[in-house]
């Protein structure tokens, strides 16, 4: 059994590319394209240099401490925080720039959640100096405001989703119609491993980097390349593919992935995808979603914005499937409890998305030799208004 | 023989009307079938409400919203239409999202249909090829026909295969655009109309996005066997309810 | 003439320790230590480690494009705004935390303006389990909001400083008064080059790693180690020490500091010391500072909380005499309209502090093939709300 | 001989006392002084106004803004002073940060304080080293005393080397702290006041910081030759201005 993509754009039965056909020039412009453009000694090149000099990386691999004592196991966290605009989102950005660039876009469009993927494609329109077109659900607006004030600083137009649950799953309906109605100029930057094939491989392809470094990180710092856990949050699960990628087929690796409870699993105001979901059909994809019997799309919840999306990539619906990943279901106050935890052992304010992660160590054992790495996707300065708030600090 | 298919053979141009099912009131639609067909009518689309409408605009987006709120689903439609045939003749079309047909299991639904006496099926998120690999025996068995779309977009090598695979009615977008989107058809549309006319087709095309009226119902027959029309009818309903059903379809045929 | 200090405490005629007896037991303390702890190897071992793992050193040497070809010149940006914690301030606060532990203090002190010491302070507190107070001007406090929720978030108390300008300085008065209230087990961060000797030494030491970094990797994309212009902004300056260091005795590198001329030099609204300042003592150092002819220190603005300081650290000042740097004033109006064109060229928000220095290139010319390093001291992160404000976004 | 000097060979224990001068209103200072040599206070020590008073606590901070809120300068308090030894017997001490010093001058400063009969000056942010290799000299050519404190933090060597240049007294800090800090003195006060007087020092010490009353004072001077009070005169000018200065310095002395 593989759990990398086949030849057909499926994780197992899960993937394709679901869309109507006034999309499939333009997906089928990216399906031919995209492996043979990433080959390209002068995309990797360029990828490559900006991933270093712009984006700052390698992220580090951080020993954490404190932390480690805490739990009484060896925790590396992988420093997604740090890059550029602050989350993993850029490292998927900068490749679908200068892929839309060679494919001859001049227009950006994208649909962001907790802002982080908007603000990381507002960054890289800038960049290269193309127009840049935002969707965002309105609530998501309200609540990540520093996000949509830094896209604008980038020069985006940040559209309010106005329908459904307006959050990350109507945005996303908003950009898939913009591209419907500008289908020659314009590139859809999706910020996850979801979408139509072959959005979740190239996504997936672009965050590997991730698990790349990892690997000789832990040379580094623990003489071997393999770590024991591979840990990380999943809204729609580009840091987990990411983190994941490099490992996925040895599975000796312990893939966890940590999906938003909500205010509990069965309190009808959850995120957790694996247990609520069933398969079907969302945005272009078939895998797992939370839907109402009669197959209608039901409204998420989560605290983080970023987690906050009623489907999980076709990539996780078969790690789930076929059990090559653990699930685990996080709620908001176990989330918020771990990262306070991170910044007051630490130093470290985690992205409330990467908080769900970290609240793993609350909810199960290692042993003490085992090595766990831990995506921190991102930086929690997006959220502080949502952290004093729940803290009343 | 399929009623499409024997509506099409008619000399005339077809006018098609789309409406969300379970909208204004949940129980209007068995009254909206029969007031269009007695309006004159030669097809419906009857839209099967999804949450995430991807390819609508915001008319009818708004308009399946409002029909979900009101309780439609999958089930009480097809006990809305369970006697349809009794009272009305002409082609009745699912148009839905797949993900609602394959919730309902998608030999189930087709089942029903057939039971219903529904002819045609539109579902623009199922892909082309999954229909023929995974969907297009159940199709056939149940004497459905799917219906395929194509836009400007659409390579001519596309079209082509399109064509190829349909046997009712190829559904030509106007433009690259969701539903509801446009007003007026400008020298780029018609000569796309020109464009696929002039390939010879052995289906017809009817045109759908972008008729509201009258004029925009002459300029896209000129060139195709008949037109629909979506987000005008719906802008109807929302303002006037269920009456008046047979001025608005006058007020598109005069 | 060398342009480091001298074995007495003094850039030239600037510097020494003007320092109340009450705390001259620390200050000697500190004096006597800080270069034989600096030089431990175990010490310097830890100071890297924590650079690069948890800091995220080297930060890139970035060259950037579009802001390049705008001027026409070569610039590249050192990318002190992807450090953790957003600024070059922590690198600072690492050195100095590791030399705190090392002299037994559990308590750690810190002044702030901007927050970014403040906030850098508190995390080096968090990641070393150690009680954080910091000092912090009411006035700033109002206007780098985020920062203070991030202080609070990693455990730190943050007193307002209510006294005079209610900026720095004041906020530097309160850090100091709580030192000699608290002697023995207490060791004062100052987060700039400014303060007694050793301060600015040790501070400028700490900060030096900018410029060996860029050395390296100006020598990887010019193949060459040394930049024809070196540009920092100058609050108390030590950026532009960081960023100056290895090059101060080359007198074929230029160097240029920027101040914050606020809302025009003689506006009276201003923090340029170079032009306003004389000589004088401030926070225990001989240097240039605003006063009042009767010695009176004059309460200094800028829209940028980074530099709204009456004095500058004692090198700088030796720099100004000395003629070895240029120093530019730089309005706020200027210094936000060179930050937004930097967003939308780059893709980069920097701070308002590092916007002053990117006013530069409308100041002045620069050849086609001149390298000008600038360092980008921060990210704008803090500011939203001020550059959202300033341009009604 | 210098009035401090003299002052000290005096077998009582001197109660000096501190004012910033410009305080409660700009023209108070003469006043002050006038009334503190009156109520029977030994020496004074005029404070020269400074905008970042480090060393002081709250209450001498506040009243030092509202000093140069009012107006109060270096050339302004010359002026005051100007006649004051015409009045006024008893030692008179300058005490201010250095940069205002600085900014006037040091050798213009130390003359004009000639002029006037000063007897001596504190400049807590001026260091030893720097007044013994920079200013010692125009100290002395101007007959000034400059006194240097010591804290408990002190070591013993560096008690002994600021004994052996000082030629006043030493201002001995009753504790680590800011002014006006500390209410009442407890053991750990006592016993470093003990390890000091211990120390036979060739000058006497005189403990400031911390001494508000009666109690604190006889506490203080039982140890040392003296006490210094600060803040709590200040508080007392806060509430009374300058009248009741006489009840004032008789409610410390008893
Ligand atoms: C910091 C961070 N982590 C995680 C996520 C979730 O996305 P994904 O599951 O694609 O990694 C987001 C989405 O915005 C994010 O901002
Ligand atoms: C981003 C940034 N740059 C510059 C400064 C000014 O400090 P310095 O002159 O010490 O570099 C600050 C101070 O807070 C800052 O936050």
């Amino acid at each position: 059994m593989t759990y990398n993509i086949n030849e057909k754009g499926y994780y197992g039965e899960f993937g394709g590319a679901y869309i109507p056909e006034m999309l499939y020039p333009n997906v089928e412009e990216l399906r031919e394209n995209y492996l043979k453009i990433m080959a390209e000694p002068e995309f990797q090149k360029e990828f490559n240099q900006l991933l270093k000099d712009y984006v700052g990386r390698p992220s580090p691999l951080y020993f954490a401490k404190r932390l480690s004592e805490k739990f009484n196991t060896k925790i590396y966290l992988k420093r997604e925080d740090l890059n550029h605009t602050g989350a993993h989102k850029i490292n998927n950005t900068i490749g679908q720039i200068l892929m839309a660039k060679r494919l001859g876009k001049h227009r950006i469009i994208a649909e962001t959640g907790a802002g982080q993927h908007g603000v990381a494609t507002a960054t890289v329109c800038a960049l290269m100096g193309l127009e840049c077109i935002v969707y965002m659900g309105e609530i998501d607006i309200a609540r990540q405001a520093p996000n949509v004030a830094r896209m604008k600083m980038l020069g985006a137009t940040v559209v309010p989703a106005l329908s459904g649950s307006r959050t990350l799953k109507d945005a996303t309906n908003e950009a898939i119609r913009d591209w419907i109605n500008n289908p020659v100029d314009t590139h859809y930057i999706i910020g996850s491993v979801v979408g139509p094939h072959p959005y979740p491989d190239m996504v997936a392809r672009f965050q590997a980097v991730v698990s790349e470094e990892i690997q000789w990180q832990l040379q580094e710092h623990e003489g071997k390349t393999k770590p024991d856990y591979v840990v990380a949050c999943v809204g729609g699960g580009s840091n987990a593919a990411g983190a994941y990628y490099h490992f996925l087929e040895d599975t000796n690796i312990k893939l966890i992935a940590v999906e938003a409870a909500g205010k509990g699993i069965h309190s009808g105001e959850s995120a957790a995808t694996s247990v609520l979901g069933k398969e079907g059909i969302i945005h272009g994809s078939k895998t797992l979603l939370m839907q109402t019997p009669d197959g209608q799309i039901t409204e998420p919840y989560s605290i983080s914005a970023g987690l906050d999306y009623p489907g999980v990539g076709p990539m996780h619906a078969h790690l789930y499937k076929s059990g090559r990943a653990q699930f685990i279901s996080i709620t908001d106050d176990q989330a918020m409890k771990a990262g306070l935890e991170l910044c007051q052992l630490e130093g470290i304010i985690p992205a409330i998305e990467s908080s769900h992660a970290l609240a793993v160590f609350e909810q199960k054992t290692f042993l003490p030799e085992d090595v766990v790495v831990l995506s921190l996707s991102g930086r929690g300065d997006k959220d502080l208004e949502t952290y004093i708030n729940y803290f009343n600090l | 023989m399929n009623r499409i298919n024997k509506k099409i053979q008619e000399s005339k141009k077809i006018l098609s009307i789309y409406f969300t099912a379970g909208y204004p009131k949940t129980d209007d639609t068995v009254n909206i079938i029969q007031n269009l067909e007695k309006s004159g009518v030669d097809m419906i689309e009857i839209g099967l409400p999804f949450s995430d409408p991807l390819a609508d605009g915001p008319t009818i987006q708004a308009s399946s919203t409002q029909a979900l709120k009101n309780g439609m689903t999958t089930e009480v439609l097809f006990k809305q239409l369970k006697d349809i045939r009794e009272s009305v003749n002409i082609p009745l079309i699912i148009m839905g999202y797949f993900n609602p047909i394959l919730q309902y299991g998608v030999e189930a639904f087709c089942k029903k249909c057939e039971e219903i006496g529904i002819d045609g099926l539109i579902i623009p998120d199922l892909p082309v090829d999954v229909y023929n690999e995974k969907y297009k025996a159940t199709f056939e068995k149940h004497g459905l026909i799917n219906v395929f779309l194509i836009t400007p977009q659409t390579s001519v090598e596309r079209i082509r295969f399109i064509d190829s695979i349909s046997n009712g009615f190829i559904y030509m977008v106007s433009s690259a655009s969701v539903t509801g989107s446009q007003s007026g058809f400008g020298d780029e549309q018609t000569n796309y109309f020109k464009r696929i006319a002039d390939m010879n087709l052995k289906n017809p095309q009817i045109i759908g996005f972008g008729i509201s009226d009258n004029k925009t119902f002459l300029q896209a027959t000129q060139f195709s066997k008949g037109a629909i029309i979506g987000s005008a009818f719906i802008k109807h309903l929302t303002k006037e309810g269920v009456t008046k059903i047979n001025s608005f379809v006058k007020s598109i045929l005069k």
